[in-house]
């Protein structure tokens, strides 16, 4: 039999859209359970110290922290606009800390825990939500690439990297953030394309966190995405995203098996988007709270409490240290971010080009007699 | 009632519903046009009345949305896309110019290509990178398409019920800094032209030509000339591809004098266009070169320098009084 | 087990592109061998009558011999450049002959054959090619679009039809064709995600002839491309291009199922380009003649032949009818091309637009101004 | 040998060889450019000296060529990326003008973006739709790009080795209807800056300008002028992005009078910039408004009309006439 047949719609022109079915329970890889119980699953086994446990913990406590942070701060009008990861942590600290320092990541603009764990300072990541810069960070200092915001375009860059990488017979390996909303854009398809030809050491992290805007994830594709990558020749994976542990287990195993040649791996990480998009987006026009208390259930931050707490990894003391560390850290936040200086309108016309062109210095002098003329009539 | 005083985006509203209501294969496609009325809730409550399968929520693909769009027309709707922002159209390129514009011209017109893209573009609104492009140069280069730009809520209305009746593919550039600006629309007026500039101010010193955000920003430099001694005369071009320069050498034949003013890029931007072709049409009549005020040759600055970057009242005055010293 | 595998590549970087692999025998529908024998197939069965087996051989091989004399019509400077189809009759045969009137096809510039199912005048498909006109034919009056240069964006077209088809509650179908190599641009990725999203009645027709110019499929995916449906949602079937029964019957069956709402499907025709690429190309610097040999064995018309013969299905008489038709038709388009008029220069500033632009008219006006100064020159 | 005859494609393949030899880090990407060696056979042989793994055939997708090769320059690399023909750079447009065009300035300038893309274009080749396309406007519009288009041998070699040792993305454009035009290559001659224009033949009536395949027929037409006692000075621009302002400055001021030609439609066309530009900056020295040839707005036509719409001979000489009357 030669026809791969899913269940197909009985319906047409779209109609179906609007009855949105709540999320069913997909298969995918689980080491802890929203209760905070360690699971063990065939294909992915883990271990972890109690050290690293409350490594995680901590990572995914000071992220959201550090995020609603600056979600005040842009409610505070200190940033433009702030698009939070809030619900994500797990997703993004568990595959951020299975990247070894020589990988590369290529983010979308909602990885701030991935940054955390890339050890980007934070407060760098805020300047282009401030208006200050486009790309506050040294994509080389952390091998952390700049925020993307165009959907999608990351993933051929990563696969580029990733052949660059292959070319050098280097070990590293490349891991390209994207969201559920994206996977709909040629480019990642194209990305799927390349990595596949040139078995680049490349793994696709998909956050599937339901939504893209207001767009559920029916509007992408009408199976999971998870499956895409089987049709481009390598494989794909749905990893419960709430699960650090898991997206910490799958992706260091995808990781390694891009490093050890095998090629590009899909990892589907199943999660949820539980602020609005951004601050400029209003979710009550679109979803029911019903939705996110159902994924408030399965808090990535809470489940593993829970088991540090049940297995006695992290005891009272632990938990006030990470608060107070969790304070330190957004007042040092909101500290630097307000006074964080505007650029020099001379910026405009720097790094424009590496090695100069002659219009851009035309008009760099041009404006720069301009204002100086401001200069000289305030001066009289 | 016909005559309301509506800001440019519920124009926008208005028009979209009036073309739902009265052409059954008008269609609105795109990303979040649907229940969340579109990110500038330009759309809204338009799928609440005409459902899903007239108001589109699309996968995010902006190639896709534009090709199917494209597919659509073949079969006899008119679709109306919108594109959430000016930086996000760039994946749709390829379908736009290769294949909307040509399309007509291919089949020797035996196929109608009546797709409207509306694209809010633009800059001052504090937005993050790839919010505030005017890349309208990108398309008046390209034979095959239509660029219109309404500096109004009143042309708002009706240039975008005049782009949808079109048979041809029309780009429909929303100043977006400008949506909650409001003004009088008579929905029953009968309009001009879709590609006719239009006088917004008598002047007789110098003409200051612009289209969509930059009107406001030209009258009110007019304004301020005036206090100085200085009468300039304000187009408004509303059309960008084609221009109509018949109405920009009429005004300049008086007034001698003629500065363009756009936000795009200077490089290669719709001021170069004009100015050549005015300077052709109307040599022995110029007293001063045609000035252009638009962007630097720089990628759109982060917003907190975007003041500076912008053309503002004081760039179009300095270039006034440049011509004015010829 | 979520991970769905794939044998993975254990080279890197691209180095494995060199060995390419003679293509092995893949799992695919086949209802005649190559040796001229009826085979069944337990999910598409067909009944043809003898009748029907004479009129498909008479549209291979009429097919056949108007290419083949575009092509020495190319030869000769009566065309600038020529396509061939050679080699790939059956998959266009059998496919086009599945349509329905009310279907709409969407091509590329290499579907000759399905043009002539469609009714298309072969001597109107010339007219691009030998730069008359960049399309001449109404699509309208035959349901089949223009030839599309622009690799993939016809299945875009043909999907946002097929929305509009099932919007209009038709019970049509739509059929999109491309290459292998056109399986690569994100256009056609988006074309699966938007038909399987609107669940749009389109057939993705793919016919892997192994070559996108002097590129093998390898460098486009390293797994059968009909595999590539899944991981959208929809199912994919490889068929013997070659094998005009099975090509008929999976497309019939792929358009049904999408007339009765059961959305896209992607076939996969499995077949060889037996000539250059175009008539600009040159094979032999990319791929050996051995290759060709072995295909040749599997030509679809002998196959054809040898079954109506064997059978008893057609006579002497038969062939040699439609020997003396195939050398009409041949002189009919020689002659008909060859005195194909040069378009009236005038016609540069024809149909841009529908409802008319300023600056055309003033530029054709110029133009006809210039070119009477000429004409005034020469009167002089 | 430093000096050899060369054909301006045979002077492309001979400076990528230069540069895969000089440099480890330099890759060659793109449709068929391995074993076929190109279309036309530009990229001929260097797979086969040099390897797969530095002259790579990729899969067919533009946006995937240009989007990896952005990745590779991020790695180290410095890809040299073959478009196969102008209308097929389209799907790779916004990976171009949205990445390739702005990462260095997003990145505050930590990184750099050292890729080429080489763009086959122009017409008068008798192919078919798509093949014949001159976007160069659309790309020079654009910040973080620069654009050059060489016109003889010479300048082909040299103008690429220059491009692949910026670190900045170039878009080279080859005027493919020339590449058999042969001249003499001096492979060791220092050459000049990339982004300079240059006097191609001394004149003091008016000055042609051009660039790629148009300063061949602008040439041409200054050789007939000459014979009817005109003396045409005739530049050849080189660069589309930056434009040598300076140098066409001081020609126009000798000369007083400027035509433009380019294969490109006038409309938003490179004409236009200069025609701006040069006015601004001689409003005083200019007899005759600045003249433009070029395309019409119009797609490409089928090939049986290309000589009727491109620009040659007798329709600069035309413009020139016409300049010459004021
Ligand atoms: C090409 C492009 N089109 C549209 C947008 C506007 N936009 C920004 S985020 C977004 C939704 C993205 O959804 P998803 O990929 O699921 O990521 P998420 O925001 O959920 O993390 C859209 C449509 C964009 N940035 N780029
Ligand atoms: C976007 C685009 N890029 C490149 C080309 C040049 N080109 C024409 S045909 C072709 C190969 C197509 O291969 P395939 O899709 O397998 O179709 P086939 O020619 O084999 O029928 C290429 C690269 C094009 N027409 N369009
Ligand atoms: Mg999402
Ligand atoms: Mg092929």
């Amino acid at each position: 039999m030669t026809v791969e047949s899913t269940a197909p719609r009985k319906t047409r022109g779209g109609k179906r859209a609007g009855s949105r079915k709540p999320a069913g329970e997909p298969q995918l890889v689980q080491l802890l359970t929203p209760e905070g119980e360690r699971v063990e699953h065939p294909d992915y086994a883990i271990d972890v110290t109690p050290e690293e446990l409350r490594g995680l913990y901590r990572d995914m406590v000071l992220t959201r922290r550090f995020d609603g942070e600056a979600t005040t701060l842009q409610r505070q009008g200190e940033l433009g606009l702030w698009a939070s990861l809030l619900g994500q942590e797990a997703a993004q600290i568990g595959s951020g800390r299975a990247s070894r320092a020589d990988d590369y990541v290529f983010p979308t603009y909602r990885e701030h825990g991935v940054a955390w764990c890339r050890g980007v300072d934070p407060v760098n990541l805020l300047g282009m939500f401030r208006g200050v810069n486009n790309g506050g960070w040294d994509p080389n200092e952390n091998n952390f690439h700049l925020y993307t915001i165009v959907i999608g375009s990351q993933a051929l860059h990563a696969t580029g990297y990733a052949m660059g990488v292959a070319k050098d017979g280097a070990d590293s390996a490349v891991i390209a953030y994207f969201g559920d909303g994206a996977s709909s854009q040629g480019d990642v398809a194209e990305a799927f394309t390349f990595s596949a030809v040139y078995n680049a050491p490349v793994v696709f992290f998909c956050q599937n966190n339901q939504w893209a805007i207001s767009e559920p994830t029916e509007k992408q594709t009408r199976v999971p995405l998870y499956q895409r990558a089987q049709g481009y020749g390598f494989p794909g994976v749905r990893v419960d995203g709430n699960d650090v542990l898991a997206c910490l287990a799958v992706t260091r195993a995808a990781l390694d098996r891009a490093r050890s040649g095998q090629g590009p791996m899909l990892i589907e990480a199943f999660t949820y988007r539980m602020g609005a998009h951004t601050t400029s987006d209003d979710p009550t026009r679109y979803r029911r709270d019903e939705e996110r208390e159902l994924w408030e259930a399965k808090d990535p931050i809470l489940r593993l409490r829970r088991l540090l707490e049940r297995e006695g990894h992290a005891d009272e003391a632990f938990f006030a240290e990470l608060e107070a560390e969790s304070d330190a850290l957004a007042k040092r936040v909101r500290d630097t971010v307000r006074t964080m200086p505007d650029p020099d309108r001379m910026a405009i016309f720097d790094n424009i080009y590496a090695d100069g062109h002659a219009l851009v210095d035309e008009e760099r002098e041009q404006f720069a007699a301009y204002q100086a003329s401001f200069a000289d009539e305030e001066s009289r | 009632m016909a005559i309301e005083k509506l800001s440019i985006s519920k124009a926008i509203n208005a028009s979209l519903r009036t073309a739902l209501e009265t052409d059954p294969k008008v269609l609105i496609m795109g990303e979040d046009v649907g229940k969340l009325g579109g990110v500038f809730r330009v759309t809204d409550g338009l799928q609440k009345d005409f459902g899903e399968d007239r108001v589109i929520d699309t996968p995010l693909a902006e190639s896709g949305i534009v090709g199917t769009a494209i597919g659509l027309a073949l079969r006899g709707y008119r679709p109306v896309v919108e594109i959430q922002f000016d930086g996000f159209v760039f994946p749709a390129y390829d379908q736009i110019v290769t294949q909307l514009a040509k399309m007509h011209a291919r089949a020797l017109g035996k196929v109608k290509l009546p797709v409207v893209i509306r694209i809010p573009y633009g800059g001052a609104i504090g937005a993050v990178e790839h919010h505030s492009e005017s890349p309208e140069a990108l398309f008046a280069h390209v034979a095959g398409l239509k660029v219109v730009s309404p500096s109004n809520a009143a042309d708002a209305y009706w240039m975008l019920q005049q782009a949808i009746q079109s048979d041809d593919p029309v780009i429909y550039f929303e100043p977006k800094r400008r949506y909650h600006d409001r003004a009088e629309v008579d929905t029953e007026a009968i309009p001009g032209p879709l590609h006719a500039a239009r006088v917004v101010r008598q002047g007789t010193d110098l003409t200051l030509a612009a289209y969509g955000p930059m009107v406001k920003t030209c009258l009110e430099a007019a304004a301020a000339a005036e206090e100085e001694g200085k009468s300039l005369e304000v187009l408004d071009l509303r059309s960008i591809s084609p221009i109509d320069f018949d109405s920009i050498q009429a005004s300049v034949q008086r007034t001698r004098r003629l500065v363009v003013v756009h936000e795009a890029p200077v490089f290669f931007g719709s001021g170069g266009e004009i100015a050549a072709r005015i300077t052709e049409r109307c040599f022995y009549h110029l007293e001063a070169p045609v000035l252009r005020v638009g962007g630097y040759h720089a990628p759109y600055p982060p917003s907190r320098l975007e003041d500076e970057y912008l053309p503002g009242l004081d760039r179009v005055l300095d270039a006034v009084d440049r011509a004015l010293a010829y």
